[in-house]
């Protein structure tokens, strides 16, 4: 069994600023040299709602991006989508709010040690970690193409600095109001025989992740995803936040998204098995 | 000023502080030991075990309420052999004071898993989870029946002999938690465990069905915190003798002596810790300041203080 | 768009929406009219009224608790005479439905206030709070004893004849809900009232005492409600036919739209009116928009989803 | 039995300014129109904690003096002692925040028809709805004297302008950090005697309405005094806040001090019963 993030600590950090971006906030917060132990996949833990709320649990949110100025010293930025009671008070706290966090926690994406062609594919506020990933892998010599999908215009994320890092991005929009009309899954297959991709990283919802598994199984590629199932702690000491993973030895186990993920090997994971009864 | 006795017993157990981790909420206790070393707590309590590796139920396993949550795991582990293999030596290398919490669903396999206790050294106590379907009786929790309750512990208590403490632990699901816990006394346990999850149910509005997925699951947080310090008490009153491991709700200092004032021996911390992985180290660092403040010189003086009359009355 | 079908029934009872105060938590009726007609709600359940005034228990009577409340009111209140001479006839002129709630300490009790009931007009049902101490039986809470409840039911029956509906309600501090509800529905009871507050106690830190003047209260409010939407789905799974008042914790429209996919035909809102003096018609609407956004033609369609098989199973 | 306050109304009204004042927060909140139904007495009911609060009950404040003025409009002045988490979050709303009232409710002090000679003695915070109590009363010829006590000068809360209104101050503390060291009631024999007091008005924790009452009876001095229960709901529907008065008969009911109270006639509390079984 994994051992959680060994960088892993428990801090109070101020927020840096919060601005509103489509239909999510970036949330940049102050949380010093913690910023250089974070790496792309991890993810953070927030306490919600201040010392007399209802909201027993911390909330997870992928690390979009850390950096580090000589003013600000080490920080990390979050993209945020109000979805229920949690997430809106956090998108409601502003500049100078010292947030109680747990960070970094869980896998990170692993980077290929030679140079090869990568697909990054991100869904909804999924494409956040994908941009700190680009420039790493870019860093590293990896030719990096990007695809981003979302039901609507307004829920992709797509920063302008984003495109740096990346040799090409395409957009898709179910309902077609940005981007081509269409599923972000449509032009994998195309893309891997195009570009040979070596590695698929992906992180959105999960029809997506298993829509991508199928392909990347297909082509035999290596495809790693970063999962989000519903968490109670986020250390690893609950859980509730399993799912079916197959070992070496074709059994199969429920893992903890949170210390085993949330970056996993997709083609291990049993998609079909989510919510079922191992 | 004296030092503050900060220590409890449990049967012939003894542990420097009244703090535990509740079962099933520090898993194998290695993810906890990143944030404070797990020796400076009282206890470990571990996560129930049971004969075999066990996958627990489907997800959704969890659902937020106020001031609470409901989870169903569905005893999720890898089974004894596999316990005692890898995590009971973790534990014992970090020198944690172990309680091991057993479950089974036939009184054999409870007694079956005592066995292969009784000889493990490094453990301190043995917790029993009696909150499990009981599977020679269509499927009624153990713990909601007096009879299968005693036969658990009765049988437990045969297999290990009288050395290890043996702490039964109870659900507040019931008509009459008393006579269960005189019942588990009389059986041979040597201290309760009060209280395990109280079962409840969340209907996601949007799919229209139950959230978990495994239908209903077992509540636990602050919201149960009145219910476990009604059981503790209400136990407490008719058996003053018995050490109680309180537990349900407990994220504070405050809360912790609220239990003990109720007739709690020691404390065991859940939820909280998924909240706050520093939780435990909070709870007994304020609850130590507390009893000070209130000019007590051991724990053991606060235990039940609050079935003394008054000075008003 | 066809206008949704708000009402509900019970037994022969029908009223135009399903939301009604729970008992003890609207006093007379007089102090919430300040705040809205209360004939625009479903109805108005009474406190539980016993044969003679009573003053009820010493404060305090209250302690907040995270998310609920416990409270030890010991039913206060003014007997049914008074009752039926001052608080029946406001309820009546304000055109408010009326389920009336009864309470007793011994059968014969139950059955005196039942028939004092019998002939007064206006009346839409009662409800029957067997959640009192038994005083000829060991003070045992009725509703903790099988069958202790159905005497109850049986007796009320009896003497209220065929007309009136009668709901019973239950207490949630047992090990088998489920059957106690068989067992009042048949000793004639045509409805449920699920659930009553659960048992609980807070110990002030300060005095080092139980801090309510009753020592043990009733937990209620939204902490509960896991607890409550478990009660009511457990009991509609075996008796799809009966209908069921739900409450306990509901304090939103979302809220009352999971009891009623629970199984609730009805529900009542208790301490959320504390909070909020309107809580009920909020609810009331928000319950109707959530309803109407789903599909929903009637509330009844509504009644019970959450047991049926969903799309992906 | 008494009905509630016939002008209560549920309202969202937002602070107009929230100050320190020794322990206490003077908040000002602007309750339009509904300020001109409030009587010197009656207290305000205050949603706390916000949206995803675990605390689920109003807290109750009485209402230290409200005014109109043409540019604010109608405002309700609060006097609040950050005690536990409720009050605490209260005090730490700032100006703009709006709040969840019910206001007025309660009883109110009455006022002599003839103008006599009255005493108001406040206790702690409870000083507050005195002043606008000895405003009115003022205003109505009454002579109007007033001691204040506490345990420590931090916890006296005497506006300056406070004094416009009565004829005479005194201040007690209990440790002597503040006017003179002793009890608000030491003085209340003697004032009686010296000035032919017809009324004491008095609000302040329970035993020192206790103890007034002693003296307002021995006197045969009528003493309307403002209580203070734990309340659930403010607005008489739980049954919670009772108190034991004494009937016209002579038999003990337990009344509810959010309706048939706050302000009660010191002589018919049963001080000596209250938390006991009647
Ligand atoms: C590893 C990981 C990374 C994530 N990264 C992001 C991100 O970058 N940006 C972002 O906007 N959201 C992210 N999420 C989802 C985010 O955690 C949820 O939206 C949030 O927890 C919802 O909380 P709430 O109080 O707003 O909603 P509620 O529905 O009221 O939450 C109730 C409970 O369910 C849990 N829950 C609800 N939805 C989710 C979910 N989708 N995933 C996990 N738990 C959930 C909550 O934690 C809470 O305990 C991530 C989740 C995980 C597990
Ligand atoms: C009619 C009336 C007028 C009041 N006027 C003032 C005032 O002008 N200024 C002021 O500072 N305080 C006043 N109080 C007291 C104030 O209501 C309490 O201090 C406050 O409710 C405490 O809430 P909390 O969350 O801070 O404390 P907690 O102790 O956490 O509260 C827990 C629960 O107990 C109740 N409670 C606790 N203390 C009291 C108390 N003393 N009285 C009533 N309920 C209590 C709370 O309402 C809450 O439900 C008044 C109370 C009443 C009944
Ligand atoms: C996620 C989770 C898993 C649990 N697993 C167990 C278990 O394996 N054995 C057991 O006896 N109790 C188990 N419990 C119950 C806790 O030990 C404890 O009795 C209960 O949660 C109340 O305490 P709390 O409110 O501090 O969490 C579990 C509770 C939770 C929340
Ligand atoms: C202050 C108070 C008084 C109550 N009095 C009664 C009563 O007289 N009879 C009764 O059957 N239930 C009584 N109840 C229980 C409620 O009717 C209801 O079952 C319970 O509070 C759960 O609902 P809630 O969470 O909406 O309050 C009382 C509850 C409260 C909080
Ligand atoms: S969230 Fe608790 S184990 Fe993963
Ligand atoms: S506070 Fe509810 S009746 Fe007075």
């Amino acid at each position: 069994m994994m051992q959680i993030n060994k960088s892993a600590k428990q801090l109070l950090a101020p927020i840096v600023s919060n601005k509103r971006v489509g239909q999510y906030h970036q949330i940049i917060i102050n949380i010093g040299d913690v910023a250089a132990t974070c790496k792309p996949g991890n993810f953070v833990a927030i306490s919600v709602g201040g010392d007399s709320s209802r909201m027993i649990l911390r909330r997870a949110f992928a690390i979009s991006r850390v950096s580090t100025s000589p003013t600000v010293g080490g920080t990390m930025e979050l993209i945020v989508a109000a979805h229920g009671q949690g997430s809106k008070w956090l998108c409601a706290q502003g500049e100078g709010v010292v947030l109680d966090l747990v960070v970094p926690l869980g896998t990170s994406f692993g980077i290929p040690t030679e140079p090869v062609p990568v697909l990054l594919v991100g869904g909804g506020y999924g494409s956040a970690p994908l941009f700190g990933l680009a420039e790493l892998l870019n860093s590293r010599g990896c030719r990096v193409d990007m695809l981003l999908g979302a039901s609507t215009a307004s829920k992709i994320y797509a920063p302008m600095e984003g495109k740096r890092a990346v040799n090409s991005m395409r957009i898709y929009t179910e309902d077609g109001s940005m981007g081509t009309a269409g599923r972000v899954t449509d032009p994998i297959a195309e893309i891997i025989k195009d570009l040979n991709v070596a590695v698929i990283y992906s992180c959105g919802p999960m029809p997506m992740l298993a829509a991508i598994t199928k392909i990347a199984d297909q082509f035999d590629v290596v495809h790693q995803c970063a999962v989000e199932e519903s968490m109670a702690c986020g250390v690893g000491i609950c859980m509730t936040c399993v799912l079916p993973v197959a070992n070496e030895d074709g059994s199969i186990s429920n893992l903890r998204s949170c210390i085993d993920g949330p970056v996993m090997d997709g083609s291990r994971v049993q998609w079909s098995k989510v919510g079922q009864q191992l | 000023m004296t030092a503050l006795d900060f220590s409890t017993t449990i049967g012939n157990a003894w542990f420097p502080a009244p703090t535990f981790t509740a079962s099933g909420c520090a898993s194998s206790g290695r993810e906890l030991a990143q944030f404070f070393p797990l020796r400076e707590m009282g206890g470990v309590v571990t996560k129930s075990v049971m004969s075999k590796s066990r996958s627990g139920r489907p997800t959704p396993r969890m659902a937020e309420t106020p001031s609470g949550m409901l989870n169903s795991i569905g005893l999720q582990g890898p089974g004894i052999d596999a316990f005692l293999a890898k995590d009971v030596p973790y534990l014992v290398e970090q020198k944690a004071r172990i309680i091991v919490s057993i479950a089974g669903e036939t009184v054999e396999e409870y007694s079956t898993l005592a066995r292969k206790l009784r000889s493990v050294s490094g453990i301190s106590a043995i917790e029993v989870n009696i909150s499990c379907p009981n599977v020679e009786n269509r499927g009624l929790v153990f713990a909601c029946d007096p009879e299968a309750s005693r036969r658990v512990i009765d049988g437990v208590r045969r297999t290990i002999g009288g050395e290890l403490p043996i702490i039964a632990k109870l659900s507040p699901d019931v008509t009459d938690l008393v006579s269960i816990a005189k019942g588990v006394v009389e059986a041979g346990a040597d201290g309760l465990a009060l209280i395990n999850t109280v079962l409840g149910m969340v209907i996601n509005v949007e799919t229209m069905r139950p959230h978990l997925g495994g239908k209903t699951g077992g509540l636990s947080g602050p919201a149960i915190r009145p219910i476990a310090v009604r059981a503790v008490y209400q136990v407490h009153a008719v058996l003053p003798q018995i050490p109680i491991l309180g537990m349900g709700g407990i994220a504070s200092g405050k809360d912790a002596l609220e239990m003990i004032l109720a007739g709690a021996s020691g404390v065991a911390i859940g939820t909280a810790s998924f909240g706050n992985p520093t939780a435990i180290m909070s709870i007994q660092n304020e609850l130590k300041q507390l009893l000070t403040d209130r000019g007590f010189t051991s724990l053991k003086e606060a235990v039940g203080f609050a079935h003394r009359p008054s000075e008003r009355e």
